[in-house]
């Protein structure tokens, strides 16, 4: 499936990232699926994109790691919001 | 529209004023403004930098003001939040909320404040002279938000 | 000096530009204003007549603002109170609070219109279709001035 | 004694009365034993100054109507403060 992918906050800063679109293997079914394939990208990915340090939404709702994709989303992946 | 995100400054005075001009059913107009402080735990605070969630961020906030609305009889809401570089003592975000009553209008202005802050995709970058460094959730904002959970009520 | 009681008409904008201006250790700004009402248990509201007591008004205030002060860290307070005639959609009353924090901020605005109305000697006379009457002490507003007894702290 | 008598609100606009001096009788010793007195003066006093009805400050300070009485005081009798 393919999606959309956005970045916010310390991860797009760091890396240098604000949207892509992915085409993801078969596997991967949830957000924490999907960082573990991006932590892959090399040692940069790991250090952003560890589960205690980032949250995301899915079709801008936010949500946890463990929820699903499907084709078409729209994924957010952020460091903790922190407005107001 | 009662949701602005923007980089340019706000005039609270003329955003109260619309909120209440012409409506004698207000009886109670509280307001929160947001104002970038010189200080932090990492330091003296030479600019902030906000960015946000485009599409999301008005979707949030406009879910928040809904419940808003369902939880307390409210005559009208603006909410402004700004995006971009800002500086010490710069406004940040505004909560302005109308009621005939005041206990309505204090509790909705404080209950979007705390999910805006635990809810709404915004994020912050504070520059000390120890660096830059995006803020993470303040444990403190998110058990100013529990809050709203237990209690069914504040009146 | 931050209490006024006056008969003029008062600026909510300069107000608060006044407290926030120059001093960015303020992180929260906090206003609650009070507008005459069109209408009550009454019927419709042509005017209403606030007389106070010169001399207590402004150490009633003065006495509420010193515990809040106690109670909360402000960095600023500014209560303004109106006295004589006046018409719907008019602001009656301006209770405004500045901190670092907006718990601090919001808490001790709150806690000062609770207790400004149940101490602080003014007194409200409408006149409504049915004539006029002057208005007994709210229990509601008793319950909410109460809640402050309790409670160590809002944090 | 002598005290320094104020109006403010439904009795003063009823009674047409801002403010009086007063020489109190041996025997009144607190607030309400002033209210009685007042009341003597007539059916329009009896109506207005009605215990239910009134509130005091003794002093510029909010008190009971059991509230003692002092040479010099300044007592204001008015009805439930309803401000803000």
């Amino acid at each position: 499936m393919k999606i959309k992918l956005l970045y916010f906050g310390r991860p797009r800063e760091n890396l240098r990232l604000s949207n892509e679109t992915a085409e993801l293997p078969a596997g991967v079914a949830t957000v924490a699926d999907l960082l573990a394939l991006l932590r892959a990208r090399g040692p940069e990915w790991v250090g952003e994109l560890a589960e205690n340090r980032v949250r995301c939404a899915v079709n801008q709702e936010l949500g946890a790691l463990s929820a699903p994709l499907h084709d078409g989303d729209e994924v957010a992946i952020f460091s903790p919001i922190s407005g107001g | 529209m009662n949701i602005s995100i923007q980089t340019a400054d706000f005039d609270l005075a003329a955003e109260l004023a619309a909120l209440r001009t012409g409506r004698a059913q207000i009886g109670a107009l509280v307001s929160f403004t947001g104002l970038v402080r010189d200080f932090s735990e990492n330091g003296t605070i030479g600019n902030i930098y906000l960015e946000h969630y485009p599409g999301m961020s008005e979707k949030a906030l406009e879910k928040i003001i809904i419940e808003a609305n369902e939880r307390w009889q409210l005559l009208g809401v603006r909410v402004i939040h700004r995006v971009g570089e800002l500086h010490p003592n710069d406004q940040i975000v505004l909560v302005a909320t109308a009621s005939s009553h005041r206990a309505d209008a204090f509790a909705a202005c404080e209950f979007i404040m705390d999910y805006l802050k635990t809810s709404a995709p915004f994020w912050k970058r504070e520059q000390t002279e120890q660096g830059a460094k995006w803020l993470d959730t303040r444990e403190s904002d998110v058990e100013r938000a529990k809050r709203w959970d237990k209690q069914e009520d504040t009146q």
